[in-house]
């Protein structure tokens, strides 16, 4: 069986920003299994549809999540205590094609960062992280990264901390030298990246959101428009994602056309 | 360990336990936590004659203890279905259902015709859903337009055809009669009650279709009153469903008017919901020297 | 400090809040909380020409975010309310509804005229009290019967009316059109749904009425979606409700297209909800440097 | 203002049997204006309509509650720690008219016996306490009543402690003596207890039970027909009770009838 709804252990749980907590989780069975870029679906006490948040680490038998408070459930969730039990589907979904071998740039933006950081850390040295945050305030994980990857780039929208200006500064002095991109965040930040990447050549994969149900292909819920074979059709970010080249992705909002048969 | 067999126009389900159209898809994303076998029945998702892409996401809202879905009937096509689906599916052990919409009454007839040389089980006639404008609603809110929709289909279907009935509508029981009248083999109940959530800091509903189908717990008082309702009025067997989430909804369910069920949105909750379902009604009717769980259907006490 | 004041049909609310019908009964109760006049209005419970004693107990079930109540129009009779609570009301600063229902036109016609001769702010006619057969809900589910009492109603009324609209219904935009085209001042909407809960150790239904009316966060997408489109269809104020709980549930209604809103469930959740709502609003407006509530309603920008 | 909402620390918790919890609520406002035989109604963390839950005793600054699980409401109750907040809508109800003068009988049967603990310790050492249990694993609240009452006869249905019988056995024994009897308990109990006083002529009131929505007498949901003046009609749990007059009560399901006017 490839899925599995099990009860875990919050073994750990820290503030680091104001909004943003980690989480671990300890299951030794879906630890075991689980890979870099995938993600697990958390069931919130009271609420019907479970929250997707991608796996930001796994170390032995624990699962790491990292989120930030958006809404009800991501409220609800942060209130939960060490020692509480916390429901995961897991694991879920397919992350980014990785050869440790290859000069890889990992960009994250915002609560992007957290999904990068168990992919980067699979190459190591050949890993050029590019984290963006809003300000000095909002930055995460820096010691995390910098531990496991080669080098670590952050930047500030506001230039209190880093850089300043947006990754994709950083990214197009280092983007010749690269032999590939993968990244996570917000939108417009994936559009600008996934524009560079194809200017220059290099592979990009980037991982999507959108809003889940069963989080495993079977509802079509999460719907992401691909071009495939020449038309564009949806595919879905549980089943087929969250991770897609992105040369699929409809950018600028083309949609499937109804089949003209009949 | 009591008899949790039911019946249904002929087919027998091992358990009152079906899942719901739309929510499990064909069976195989499902088929990775558990067989498929602990389902008594697959409806499987709307099927439509010719491929369908499906509304533009978000298709999926959230609402307190329910959800909206709009997913507008994306599916490959009954073909595609019958070929790449079903051969599966029947080797799985349960009894399998086709869900089918379309936008005209000969659509629907023209399934039930291709379904019919199949070795599908059941077809189940969608004329409720309320996520596209080809989706057969209309054909689900008057008794006159179910009456001529199951007659016309009854003319070209030769399995046991289930119509499914919206509870968007002021009388569900005269409805269902109407199927009953013009050959349905039984009905099932509810599809979704059109509902709408709006994103207040864009003012844009959440869901691109602006209203979706609200389902989930939220549901679960309207359809046990739709399916009691139902039962008193007809004779052919009753398949509810509506926001059942644990075995004691299943149960409550049954005593309504239910002779089966189905459970569609607790699977995103909890995607073992039908196993601890089955296992919560074995216990029950043990419990309660039941030997058959059809001995639970519609022996609701009312009141007066 | 935005603006909160809102005029529906020509009476000046100092708030949109208003508390729904039959969760406040006249005031009394809630005035041990807080000054009454932290509501916009306050929506009397049904009343009826004569004394009604009401249904037997139980009247009341939980279900999944919301609940189930079948009061039955429990009432001292409208003079017992113009003599008794009434005076008492309209001391109270808050604008004063009186709702409502009847068993024949006639009596709709009767109330509407004593209390036409009261100093009552507005009548609100509640044609969808699924709870008793006099409640009126026959009047309420077709478009023609809800134009004839509303025209008949309208003869006798001096007072703005309301006409409140019952959500079990295939087409609540039909309604709230024949509604205003034979002159109602503004429709309220919605009333309950009709549910059931069944105790399955008894297998008797909770409520002893067998079914009741389904309120509280549960309704909420059904309502948002139903006030959309009667929005849409009619010119008259609309006045939303169901399920509102917190602040940003009214902000959702209105910009589905209510006037005002009206709470009623969530008053048994939290007793405050109708001070922190109106707090909520005025920060919100704030916050969005919006002068007057009343340019949120229906700016809803719907998809495509 | 006569009511109030408000939040309160969850200062003790303690499992008194298998199903039954005791509670201890820290709020010196609502405490000190909770007269014995009021309720509480309690906001359950999900739930929309709150449990209406009897004051067992009032100390100092804390309001002490003993419930059963008997649903989700209670079992979720239950699951409350230490250091939590509950939300509670007080005082609510009034309790049994009490001369500390007067010999008063109290009988508690199963959750009943809780909702007497306070208003029987004010009549002292003119309070005889009965209180019947299905047997010795269900008996609680010993050693608090016998702390503040003259007397306490314990009996359960299967004599595994105290009398074998039903408190009605007790009371027959010393209800001539009696001048007041209090009750609450299961209502085939309260039937049999106000057949007794009447018989006898001791005047009696009983705590009832419906279910419940605002708890204050505005929704008209906890209806309990009663005869007045010669009629019957539905008066309310939460705003005329929780205690009637066993005289009042409708004990063989009378209804009111409606209106025969016009
Ligand atoms: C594959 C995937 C991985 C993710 N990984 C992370 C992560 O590592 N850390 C993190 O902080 N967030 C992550 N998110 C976003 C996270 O799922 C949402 O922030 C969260 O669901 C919001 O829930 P809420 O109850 O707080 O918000 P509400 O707005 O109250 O939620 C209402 C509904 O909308 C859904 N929803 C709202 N926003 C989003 C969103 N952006 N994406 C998907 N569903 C949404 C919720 O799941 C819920 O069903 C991920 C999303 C996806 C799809
Ligand atoms: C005035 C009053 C005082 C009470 N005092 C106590 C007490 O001190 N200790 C104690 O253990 N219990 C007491 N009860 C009973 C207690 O309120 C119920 O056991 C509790 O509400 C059950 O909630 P639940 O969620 O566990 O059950 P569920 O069955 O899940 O509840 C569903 C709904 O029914 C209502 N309900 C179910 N049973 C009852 C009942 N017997 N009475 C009223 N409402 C009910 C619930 O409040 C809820 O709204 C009292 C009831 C009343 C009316
Ligand atoms: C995501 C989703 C998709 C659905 N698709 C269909 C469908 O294709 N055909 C259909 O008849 N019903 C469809 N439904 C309705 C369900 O089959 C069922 O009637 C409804 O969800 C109520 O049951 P539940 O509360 O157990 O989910 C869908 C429901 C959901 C949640
Ligand atoms: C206990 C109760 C009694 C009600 N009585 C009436 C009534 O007398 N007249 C009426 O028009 N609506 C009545 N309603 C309906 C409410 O006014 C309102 O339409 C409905 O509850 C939806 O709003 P809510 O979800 O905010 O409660 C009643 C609702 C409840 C819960
Ligand atoms: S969430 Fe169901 S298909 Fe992706
Ligand atoms: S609970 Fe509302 S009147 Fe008693």
């Amino acid at each position: 069986m490839k899925y599995d709804a099990q009860d875990c252990e919050l073994v750990y749980k820290a503030q680091l920003t104001p909004t943003i907590y980690d989480f671990r989780l300890k299951n030794a069975a879906l630890a075991a299994i689980t890979q870099p870029g995938q993600f697990v679906q958390v069931l919130v006490p009271s609420k019907t549809l479970r929250r997707p948040i991608s796996v930001c680490d796994v170390k032995g038998d624990t699962i790491r999540l990292v989120f930030e408070i958006r809404g009800e459930g991501t409220a609800l969730l942060a209130q939960m205590k060490v020692g509480d039990t916390i429901n995961i589907i897991a694991p879920l979904g397919h992350g980014f094609t990785l050869d440790p071998a290859k000069k890889t740039v990992f960009i994250g933006g915002g609560i992007g960062v957290p999904p990068m950081l168990y992919s980067a850390g699979q190459c190591g040295e050949n890993a050029v992280v590019i984290n963006g945050f809003r300000n000095k305030d909002a930055v995460i994980l820096e010691e995390d990264f910098r531990k496991v990857v080669g080098q670590l780039i952050i930047t500030t929208d506001d230039g209190s901390y880093g850089i300043h200006g947006f990754v994709t500064q950083p990214l197009a002095e280092m983007i010749q030298s690269a032999d590939k991109i993968c990244a996570c965040g917000p939108m417009p930040m994936l559009k600008n990246i996934a524009k560079m990447a194809q200017e220059y050549h290099v592979p990009c994969e980037v991982s999507l959101e959108q809003r889940m149900a069963c989080g495993v292909g079977a509802c079509l819920g999460c719907a992401v428009a691909v071009k495939e074979d020449g038309r564009v059709i949806y595919k879905h970010v549980c089943k087929d994602g969250p991770v897609f080249s992105s040369e699929a992705v409809a950018w600028d909002g083309e949609k499937p056309q109804p089949m003209a048969v009949r | 360990m009591a008899d949790l067999s039911v019946k249904i126009a002929g087919v027998t389900f091992k358990n009152p336990i079906i899942a719901a159209s739309g929510t499990i898809g064909f069976g195989h994303e499902y088929s990775e936590f558990y067989p498929l076998s602990v389902f008594g029945g697959i409806s499987c998702k709307g099927t439509t004659l010719y491929e369908r892409p499906g509304n533009p996401p978000p298709r999926i809202a959230e609402t307190p203890m329910g959800m909206l879905n709009a997913v507008g009937l994306q599916n490959p096509g009954v073909q595609h279905f019958i070929e790449k689906d079903l051969p599966w599916l029947k080797q799985q052990d349960t009894v399998a259902i086709a869900n089918v919409a379309g936008s005209t009454q000969e659509d629907y007839c023209r399934m039930a015709e291709i379904l019919s040389d199949t070795d599908i089980d059941m077809i189940e006639l969608n004329i409720s859903c309320p996520n596209v404008k080809e989706g057969g609603v209309q054909f689900g809110t008057s008794c006159e337009s179910v009456g001529a929709i199951t007659k016309a289909v009854r003319q070209h279907c030769k399995k046991p055809l289930i119509i499914k009935l919206s509870p968007n509508v002021a009388d569900i029981a005269s409805i269902a009669k109407a199927a009953e009248a013009e050959g349905a083999d039984a009905v099932s109940l509810i599809n979704t009650l059109t509902g709408m959530r709006i994103d207040i800091r864009t003012r844009r509903p959440i869901i691109t279709n602006n209203t979706g189908g609200l389902s989930g717990p939220a549901v679960f008082p309207v359809a046990v009153r739709m399916v009691w309702q139902v039962k008193n009025a007809v004779n052919i067997p009753v398949i509810g469903m509506g926001g059942i989430t644990t075995w004691q909804d299943a149960v409550e369910m049954m005593i309504a008017g239910a002779d089966a069920i189905q459970i569609g949105t607790a699977l995103f909750t909890d995607p073992y919901a039908p196993v601890k379902i089955a296992e919560g009604l074995n216990r029950y009717l043990d419990d309660n020297h039941i030997g058959s769980v059809t001995e639970l259907t519609h022996t609701i006490q009312p009141n007066g």
